[in-house]
């Protein structure tokens, strides 16, 4: 992945909205513990950045996928993960499926103001019972004359306060097995019988309105189906591919900032003398960390290549996402440790990273089911009687 | 290190008294950000165990040094560590120099009514600058007539808004006067109502929420000599051997906190089915629990190796010391560690392993922070640099 | 646990073997690739070693396990576990069973000439395709009159060039005959004189080059039924038994080694000089060699925390496993990062490092896989899947 | 790095020798503890390989770095580390500065009979004092008329005893300081005053005659010298960045294979009526192992593109090297521990391969040596009151 000028550009572009539309509030939106997301939406899409990857008739900006990347990278600049995440929701996780396999009708109603920034999105998977396990989400959509009527509810919902609308994975059927029993369909969250059931308190994301929301006979047209009937469980698997770099890239710039700003600090700060930095067992770890970032960056850059030239990158993004998976639950602790008592006040943004990188570990992909996945790449896997699909982990 | 009878009696009653009287209330203090430390020591007290290795003459239980770590153990059933840690500032950092070098009157007037339960009291070394590095504080204690002048401020004070007393480490003399920065300290008892005293801020803190950690603020804030505890210029001695309980305190309280996040993901993981078994039958999770599980009983064996031969009259810096490291570690492994087995639950904070994770990160730092103690151990085992060289 | 002088005089007597009977000559040994089994033995037996808590009516001391414990630690000093791994088998391997469930006679012939240091033994329970597996051992002893008539293999077996006697777990019925595997098999004596014995070849191995491990062969090998130790069918329950002091073994001989290459390397690098100042004032260097000092004193603590409790008559299972999962761990790591502080020389036979590193690495697989341990763990926890589910 | 058609005929070639004329009587070779230098070479000299991206007019390929790098990866196929080190001290090394720095009339007289397989050379920096710390070593070569006259000691030379020349670092001056008063000097090994002290009884890569050299009064003519004197502190500086690559990429294939042969080992491996490899703690261990590999190995593509380039790699090569160095000292461990007792047998490969690849970690630049260097890179680094300058770091 060789980034050129205008990869340079959008970069800057990115970096500067932030430092000017974000980083002034942002300590405030997560106290309260909101952000409002449809001023921020306005402000990226005023830029061209929700839609980089979709096409011009659509308002995109018709990028390769190598843009998307480095977009997200940048958003690992927010000090806050809660907004970077809310952005991925927007930009790569409620709107592949709709662009890939939607009506022309439906993608004007909400892909079109989705990445103008009019729309908030959500992506409706993980329920309570069901978060790695998608195949076992209980939540239906029965077929009534022109209509779907929904009930059932969904958890970890990101936006799900604020949103307009949600991609909403359902089943449609009680035949044909849990992977092909399942749609994808549009619902609109100011459609009667949607009610927030709570906004949940986390660890993670404060400044992310995360919800539970309940479906209770809820209405929508059938022409709100996104592709086929069945199909859902398919198309969501192929949505998962890019959330998996998605979280991956945000992620390792974050991480990095972690390092840059613990540098920045523990230069600073004096102990006995010298500065924090100059204790040789502490720029050796930091120049370890550094070098875990740049090698799960490479293997990042290596996955993003194969992915535009059209291989399968399952194993590639899935190590990937393993490696800061895993580095999520050393490096923001091993950065916080040389901040001493400091580390642990809410004013340092190294306190905030410490619990929000953590999510990285369990989002998108938990470690244990990325190395599953990754097994399976290999033909290591020893199969699972229960199973039947190769690809139903997540979350 | 074989408990008796005696012991394991000990322990229930604090857990009875942690099961009815904290755990029930400890969510609420933690959304109030404080909690009620008066109220909490009153019934610690009662029981007696605010004093356990105390005097009884000032209304201790006079029992040796594995009563208190039993004790701490059981504190740390408290789902909260803010409220473990502002009782262990109660029993265990303020109060064992004062009882072993403090004068009756002091200990008459602080000792026995904190005792009690009727006087919250803080330890006062940490400041802004001077964190690990004790021997750096710059607050200053200056003699006029029969008092000491005091001004300065002290950082990441626990009990700082409530407390009544804080035992104070400040500078009595110049370092050029007395000998070197290690020789020109004293501890002294500063009531906290005292004129020139002031809380500049209640500290908005990753983890032990509930408990009020304040940064306090001495403007010629004037004490009777009287309230030194032993002699002048040797409170960084006095201090240094404080510490050493400290350490074993920490570790202590640290090992039942870890138990429980244990505990609870096995519980949890033994429910949540995935792919249509319980989480905790895949093999990588039974056996990471088997081994977080190995590691804390590892850090138990050192704790009471170091207990039995503290109790042996020996000198245990370096038992204690690893001790403390490896709680440290732990401390950043376990909670991390579990919580990815939560999944989503992992994150939300109705679970405690979710408190947990953000409670034990201070583990590895305060009370001497795993580095210094890698530092403190290098130097019993006699390969330190020291003077050598820099690196 | 505290140590007495008694057991501090039982250490020194060791070492005083060790280092004058033993270290001088072990590079020769090594470079043979075999040890002078017979020598050695007598030498210890002389010193009253071989038998520290057998009976006294068969030449033992009489002492108590943790005599046994010490004795282990301080067989660590002996600079080539091939050697040290030897006499385990005699001392701790081999001979538990026969002293507890033995016949007289058998004890006559067998233990006492063992403890004697006159008749080498070996301990036959793992098969070619039996390691970790017990229950699956091929090899059978078939009824015929008053002798057992025995056919199959054994690997692994250490002493099983110069050995004497094997103490031998074979299927004395099928295991549909006598319900399950772990109710068919029985322990015997064999003597390795025996016709039909041989020795199917000695192994070259990665590590423990001067002991010699064969792998052995029976081939209508004809014993008198008298052999047999205690009842039959009982044998793999009496061999689990004997586990437990194997374990405990191998943990308190590793941790001694591990002493040692923490010593020469603290040693060394205070010797060796890079950019001017000796390697050990590195802080990365001397902070690791703190952190692994600690790790190595926790293993212990466990370990002592175990032989108190066995003492104590508890069922240690749960912590000598522990045990055992901390010295496999950590002979793992701590060669490995010693070593990389001595730069070309560690990768120098000529010195220690390099043969511990190759020698402390069966640890984690012999006596009980790391995996293993926790598989037992997590069945103490009560976490274990069981029957519920294959993974 | 792209691999093309040309790249993957130069590996097949490579694996190729390794299995007709290498594999064959390794373990011979392994226990008489030395391999017959010249015979070995030879064959990869007819094969083009020892002169990959050396100049056709000295009867190299002309090829750029990505071949020698994937050259240095399939070295790691050889069941023993011994010869491939002895084959990068050949290719990659001895020679890269006699072909920058030396006269035409010795590149004629050394550089082309070792491309052709016909001189065995080595390296002659580390003396038994001075691993780590070049800037240390004591031989020196005093001038006397048109000769050099050296005296001094050489440890650890690869090919010490089969070889017919040595680029030797020395000290030609006592001015100057450390860095600028050394110099590279072509010493040919028959010359007299060359002594073997000792073959080296080593853990490591028995099968390669590791020795000590003593030299003597040796006498050389002045052109043996390579370049300007007093320059080859710095042109061993530059010699050692592609060392570190070629360790690099021969170590993480050598990791790799031992994770393949483990698998296979392990699929067949029954305990408790499973195959080892189905235990889940097994195979998502080997999964992880199987990233990192990638990891590092993405990571290294990435310093080679850069380096190709023209950039200073300083930074990712030694992160790479910092990398593979790490995972010497664990992956070849725990791949040995599935095994079991099968593991210790020296029948098995992998427990060759526990002690050979742990040699990564050291030579080549040591772990602690790399993140030192990284940490200069960052910027981290407190600087060091003893020395004078930035890259005096090694083995």
């Amino acid at each position: 992945m060789q980034l050129s000028h205008e990869h340079h550009e959008m970069q800057r572009t990115t970096v500067k909205l932030i430092e000017e539309h974000i980083h002034p509030d942002l300590d405030e939106w997560e106290r309260d513990q909101i952000f409002p997301a449809h001023q921020v939406m306005k402000k990226f899409a005023e830029a061209g950045l929700l839609g980089i990857g979709k096409p011009e008739q659509y308002g995109g900006l018709d990028l390769d996928f190598s843009f998307e990347m480095l977009f997200a990278e940048t958003l690992g600049n927010i000090r806050s993960s809660g907004i970077g995440t809310a952005l991925g929701v927007q930009t790569t996780m409620c709107t592949p499926a709709l662009l890939a396999h939607g009506s022309e009708a439906l993608k004007q109603e909400f892909l079109v103001p989705t990445i103008a920034g009019e729309l908030v999105g959500c992506i409706g998977v993980s329920e309570g019972h069901a978060g790695s396990d998608v195949s076992k989400i209980k939540t239906t959509a029965r077929r009534d004359g022109g209509d779907y009527v929904i009930n059932g509810s969904k958890m970890w919902i990101t936006n799900g306060i604020q949103g307009d609308w949600i991609c909403l994975l359902v089943n449609t059927s009680e035949q044909g097995g849990p992977h092909r029993n399942k749609s994808l369909i549009v619902v609109p969250l100011k459609t009667k019988g949607v009610s927030v059931s709570r906004k949940l308190d986390k660890l993670v994301l404060r400044c992310s309105d995360t919800a539970e929301l309940f479906f209770d006979d809820v209405r929508v047209p059938a022409r709100n189906l996104i592709g086929e009937e069945g199909q859902g469980f398919i198309y969501q698997m192929a949505q998962f591919q890019e959330e998996r770099m998605f979280v991956t890239a945000r992620g390792l710039r974050a991480m990095e900032m972690c390092i840059e700003e613990t540098i920045e600090y523990a230069s600073q700060r004096q102990v006995f003398g010298q500065s924090v930095l100059s204790n040789q067992s502490v720029y050796h770890k930091l120049s370890a960390m550094q070098t875990e970032v740049e090698a799960a960056r490479a293997l990042l850059y290596r996955a993003t290549d194969a992915y535009m030239a059209g291989e399968d990158v399952t194993k590639l993004a899935s190590m990937a996402k393993y490696m800061v998976g895993k580095m999520s639950m050393s490096i923001p602790s091993e950065c916080l440790q040389f901040w001493g008592g400091q580390g642990v006040m809410n004013e340092n943004w190294i306190s905030r990273a410490f619990r929000d990188i953590r999510q990285t570990a369990i989002g998108g992909g938990a470690n244990e089911i990325m190395l599953e996945v990754v097994a399976k790449s290999l033909g290591i896997h020893p199969g699972r009687k229960n199973s039947k699909g190769h690809a139903n982990e997540r979350n | 290190m074989l408990f008796t009878q005696q012991h394991q009696e000990l322990a229930r009653t604090t857990e009875r008294i942690v099961a009815e009287h904290i755990n029930p209330y400890v969510d609420e203090w933690e959304k109030a950000e404080i909690y009620p430390a008066h109220d909490v020591m009153k019934i610690f007290a009662e029981a007696g165990l605010l004093g356990i290795g105390k005097p009884a003459e000032f209304g201790g239980l006079d029992l040796d040094f594995s009563y208190e770590m039993v004790f701490a153990e059981a504190l740390g059933n408290i789902r909260a560590n803010g409220v473990s840690t502002s009782i262990g500032v109660q029993t265990t950092m303020c109060t064992p120099a004062l009882a072993q070098h403090g004068n009756d009157e002091l200990k008459r007037n602080y000792l026995a009514p904190t005792i009690a339960g009727e006087l919250v009291g803080c330890i006062g070394v940490s400041e802004l600058s001077a964190g690990s590095d004790v021997a750096q504080i710059k607050t200053t204690a200056r003699r006029d007539g029969d008092d000491y002048i005091i001004n300065g401020s002290k950082m990441w004070i626990t009990n700082g808004v409530q407390g009544d007393w804080i035992c104070l480490l400040a500078n009595t003399s110049t370092d050029s006067s007395s000998g070197g920065r290690h020789r020109n300290k004293s501890l002294i008892v500063v009531p906290l109502k005292a004129k020139g005293v002031s809380v500049s801020r209640k500290l908005d803190k990753l983890g032990l929420v509930c408990s009020d950690t304040a940064e306090l603020f001495f403007d010629d804030v004037r004490v009777p000599v009287g309230n030194r505890i032993g002699e002048e210029n040797m409170g960084f001695t006095y201090q240094m051997e404080q510490f050493q309980e400290e350490r074993m305190f920490a570790v202590a309280r640290g090992l039942r906190v870890l138990d429980m996040v244990i505990e609870d993901t096995i519980e949890y993981t033994g429910q949540r089915q995935v792919f249509d078994i319980p989480v905790r039958d895949n093999q990588v999770v039974y056996h990471k629990l088997a081994e977080l599980h190995t590691e804390v009983e590892a850090c138990r064996a050192v704790l009471y190796q170091a207990a039995e031969r503290y109790l042996a009259g020996e000198d245990v810096t370096k038992l204690a010391s690893m001790g403390k490291y490896m709680i440290g570690k732990l401390a950043l492994k376990v909670p991390t560690e579990c919580m990815q087995f939560w999944g989503g639950q992992g994150v939300m904070n109705e679970n405690y392993v979710s408190r947990a994770y953000r409670d034990m990160r201070v583990t590895a730092i305060g009370g001497g922070a795993s580095e210094i103690m890698l530092e403190v151990i290098a130097k019993s085992m006699g390969i330190h640099p020291g003077k050598r060289s820099k690196r």
